[in-house]
């Protein structure tokens, strides 16, 4: 196994590994977002109470969901990071956290138009929404320290610390706050989370939907971390030759 | 009498010595400094008065939003001071010495934490009923409110010093630490601001309490890990 | 076909006339975010290679020339 | 303390490769090479500040990492920043740093910083003293220290003739009673004990 993990480890290795997957992942988004887009914006009801805006929730669910998903992912490849010193994983968490930040970004713009019609307003204090604001602190925090520190492993390292700290503190500030955020005002009368309550031809086309988004949230990862791949092993034989292999652009 | 070093007996006794050493220095140092014992005090008088300035006058205006204004000024003065926790250790070279130490640097880091917080946070608690006051917060809210602060203050000592670690070693530091430590201490803030506010409506505020001790506790255990972590990195 | 929600192309631009803004202001912001995703990398790529070969041929040159110490 | 292999890059330039020393008890190691050769980096390597290298050091024939309660009671490490804080009196300096080690009482204290010289400065705030001064400061930590293997970087600077006599011949006495040294300097050091060199710029000329 350990041959395996540590061969997992050569950025040139999963280098041409992206290069054989990606044609695939993108046919995969096309057709998963063709379908979903189409369903979602042209055959879903108009729901009784929210009317045609139920279609935000097509944006705002999968977006948020995977947006909770990459704090996490950072701090796991954070951890790799500090535990094993791979290389790889440093340029995995580099990557994650622009795209998280970009995730958090759209979560809370679609969140706060979706919220408008309830509260009539364009911000309310609402729990989710506040959790997403102070998720989109952490990422900016993140990306200010990585781009602060100059050496390339010390900024690695630093990361590293802070995206586990602040994977362990999103529960504690998403508690926090929809605890804070409950007693204040009665439980928005319709639930954001459509699964439970909605009826098939709602909730199919939104797993189509997050499926797609995180096909895409793949893809934008792998693209962004095969940049740095090359950023950083471009004195490196294998990018000198895929450099002078490829036609001047 | 040169206590043996290696013994395990005598680490426990040394690891204890150390401890206490770095807390009597920090706050040597401290005293020594008498502006660093002003300014969190100072800085908290200012950012609370500045409140009423911006909102009015008008007592019943103002209890309403006591609480948070006592307490989003606390958080923001043991912010500020967080910055000489490790600046001046760490360029005159004794931070190196604190990292070569034998003893386990979890209890060093814990001893500059603490006596960074009875340098910055207890002043600031015991400052607070009079600002309190101040703002016209209703008296049945008093002792909450320092009991809040008291635990309070601690978690925001101890996440900073992950935050300033982190970025010792970096010229700009001051909006980077803010930008670390502010979103990791919201929820000390809601909760303690909550409590107090509760109080004023007479609700129960047992939860709060639990829910502020287990953070603090969180943080004592954890934070001085990231920061000793930190530090390694940044002195590297 | 499942049936379509909209019988026409401008019914369907109307979005149920009252929120036609912000849905499409969502929509508008989703095209953004997975295009900007898509395509900045795909440049700051385009951008590497381009810094890349024009180092290569830099050195390359100073490598056929001996410089005069 | 054996190294072997070393290995470390910084901001893209290779400082050393395969670079073995062996330190042993009775012996001076000097380090020299012209500035920017990685003397400091090696020295931070070898006393476990700075982790950015491949190879790997022994101590006493264990791993380093395995046992760095045990190098860190026996071994002190003065660098560029020499570790006294401007604010307090040399005592409160070297009374806080002995307790990191090992607590020593204020007679050993007072008895370090008169052997370097600086009899009437105990109570003195350190800002007051010139550079040569707090450098002797740092330098009296050797004495009260327990430690065995010193790892000093460019201890020599700052310091006036006296304080160079002074101090070589307390490099001497440490090798002679067993213990090691590892030192960087510019001047021509000369001790009465065994030492040799290893000059980082030849080793790298002939690799």
């Amino acid at each position: 196994m350990w041959l395996w993990f540590s061969k997992l480890g050569s950025p040139r290795w999963f280098y041409e590994l992206s290069s054989k997957w990606l044609p695939w992942l993108y046919a995969a988004m096309i057709v998963l977002m063709a379908i979903g887009l189409f369903w979602a914006l042209l055959i879903v009801p108009e729901d009784y109470q929210q009317g045609q805006t139920i279609r935000i929730m097509y944006v705002h669910v999968p977006v948020a969901s995977i947006s909770l998903a990459c704090f996490p992912l950072m701090a796991v490849a954070g951890t790799i990071t500090l535990v094993w010193k791979m290389k790889l994983a440093d340029m995995v968490a580099k990557s994650v956290a622009p795209i998280g930040a970009w995730f958090t970004g759209l979560a809370l713009a679609s969140g706060a138009i979706w919220g408008d019609q309830i509260w009539g307003t364009w911000w309310a204090w609402d729990a989710r929404l506040t959790s997403l604001l102070i998720q989109f602190f952490l990422f900016i925090g993140v990306i200010a320290l990585r781009s602060a520190i100059e050496s390339q492993d010390a900024a690695a390292k630093a990361c590293a610390v802070l995206a586990i700290v602040g994977a362990i503190n999103v529960p504690i500030i998403k508690y926090s706050v929809e605890w804070w955020n409950t007693l204040h005002q009665p439980a928005s009368s319709f639930s954001m989370d459509p699964v439970a309550p909605n009826p098939p031809e709602v909730w199919v086309p939104l797993l189509i939907m997050i499926s797609a988004v995180y096909v895409f949230f793949v893809i934008a990862l792998i693209l962004r971390t095969r940049n740095e791949i090359l950023q950083r092993e471009r004195r490196s034989q294998w990018v000198i030759d895929l450099v002078s292999r490829e036609k001047s652009v | 009498m040169n206590k043996p070093v290696s013994s395990h007996a005598g680490t426990d006794i040394s690891t204890w010595q150390a401890f206490c050493a770095t807390l009597k220095r920090d706050l040597v140092i401290a005293l020594k400094r008498k502006n660093d014992l002003l300014n969190p005090i100072m800085f908290f008088l200012i950012v609370v008065s500045l409140f009423p300035l911006g909102i009015s006058p008008d007592p019943v205006e103002l209890s309403k939003v006591s609480a948070g204004v006592v307490w989003v000024s606390a958080l923001l003065a043991s912010m500020l001071s967080l910055d000489n926790l490790y600046r001046a250790d760490y360029e005159d070279g004794s931070l190196e010495q604190l990292l070569l130490s034998p003893q386990p640097l979890y209890f060093l880091v814990l001893a500059k934490n603490i006596a960074h917080w009875l340098i910055s946070g207890l002043p600031v608690v015991v400052l607070s009923p009079l600002l309190a006051y101040m703002l016209y917060l209703p008296s049945e809210a008093y002792w909450t409110m320092v009991l809040t602060l008291l635990i309070g203050t601690p978690v925001l000592s101890l996440f900073g010093s992950i935050g300033v670690a982190l970025t010792v070693g970096l010229g700009s530091r001051g909006l980077i630490l803010a930008v670390i430590v502010l979103p990791l201490s919201t929820p000390v803030l809601i909760i303690g601001a909550k409590a107090v506010t509760d109080v004023m409506f007479g609700l129960p505020i047992g939860n709060h309490f639990a829910l502020l001790g287990a953070i603090l506790a969180l943080a004592l255990t954890m934070a001085p890990l990231a920061s000793s972590a930190a530090l390694r990195i940044s002195v590297n | 076909m499942p049936t379509l929600q909209f019988s026409s192309l401008s019914e369907f631009l109307q979005m149920g006339g009252v929120y036609t803004f912000h849905i499409w202001t969502v929509y508008l912001l989703f095209a953004i975010f997975i295009g900007y995703n898509l395509i900045q990398p795909r440049m700051a790529r385009r951008q590497f290679i381009r810094e890349q070969k024009r180092r290569a041929a830099r050195d390359a040159e100073l490598a056929t020339k001996p410089r005069e110490s | 303390m054996q190294a072997r292999a070393l290995f470390c890059e910084r901001d893209e330039r290779v400082l050393f490769s395969g670079l073995d020393l062996d330190v042993h008890a009775g012996e001076l190691v000097q380090i020299k090479g012209s500035n920017g050769s990685g003397k400091t980096t090696l020295l931070r390597i070898l006393c476990g500040l700075n982790d950015d290298y491949e190879g790997d050091i022994h101590w006493k024939g264990e791993d380093l990492h395995e046992q760095r309660e045990n190098f860190f009671a026996s071994m002190i490490y003065i660098g560029h920043r020499v570790g006294v804080n401007r604010i307090l009196t040399p005592r409160e300096n070297l009374r806080w740093s002995a307790s990191l080690h090992a607590p020593v009482d204020d007679m050993r204290i007072v008895a370090a910083l008169e052997r370097l010289g600086l009899r009437a400065y105990e109570d003195i705030p350190c800002r007051n003293l010139s550079a040569g001064q707090t450098q002797r400061v740092a330098l009296s930590r050797l004495l009260i220290s327990p430690a065995s293997l010193w790892i000093l970087d460019e201890p020599f600077t700052t310091l006036d003739v006296q304080g160079v006599k002074n101090l070589e011949s307390l490099l001497s006495e440490h090798v002679n009673a067993g213990g090691a040294i590892v030192l960087t300097t510019h001047h021509a050091l000369n001790v009465t004990c065994p030492s040799r060199a290893l000059d980082l710029d030849t080793r790298r000329a002939a690799a």
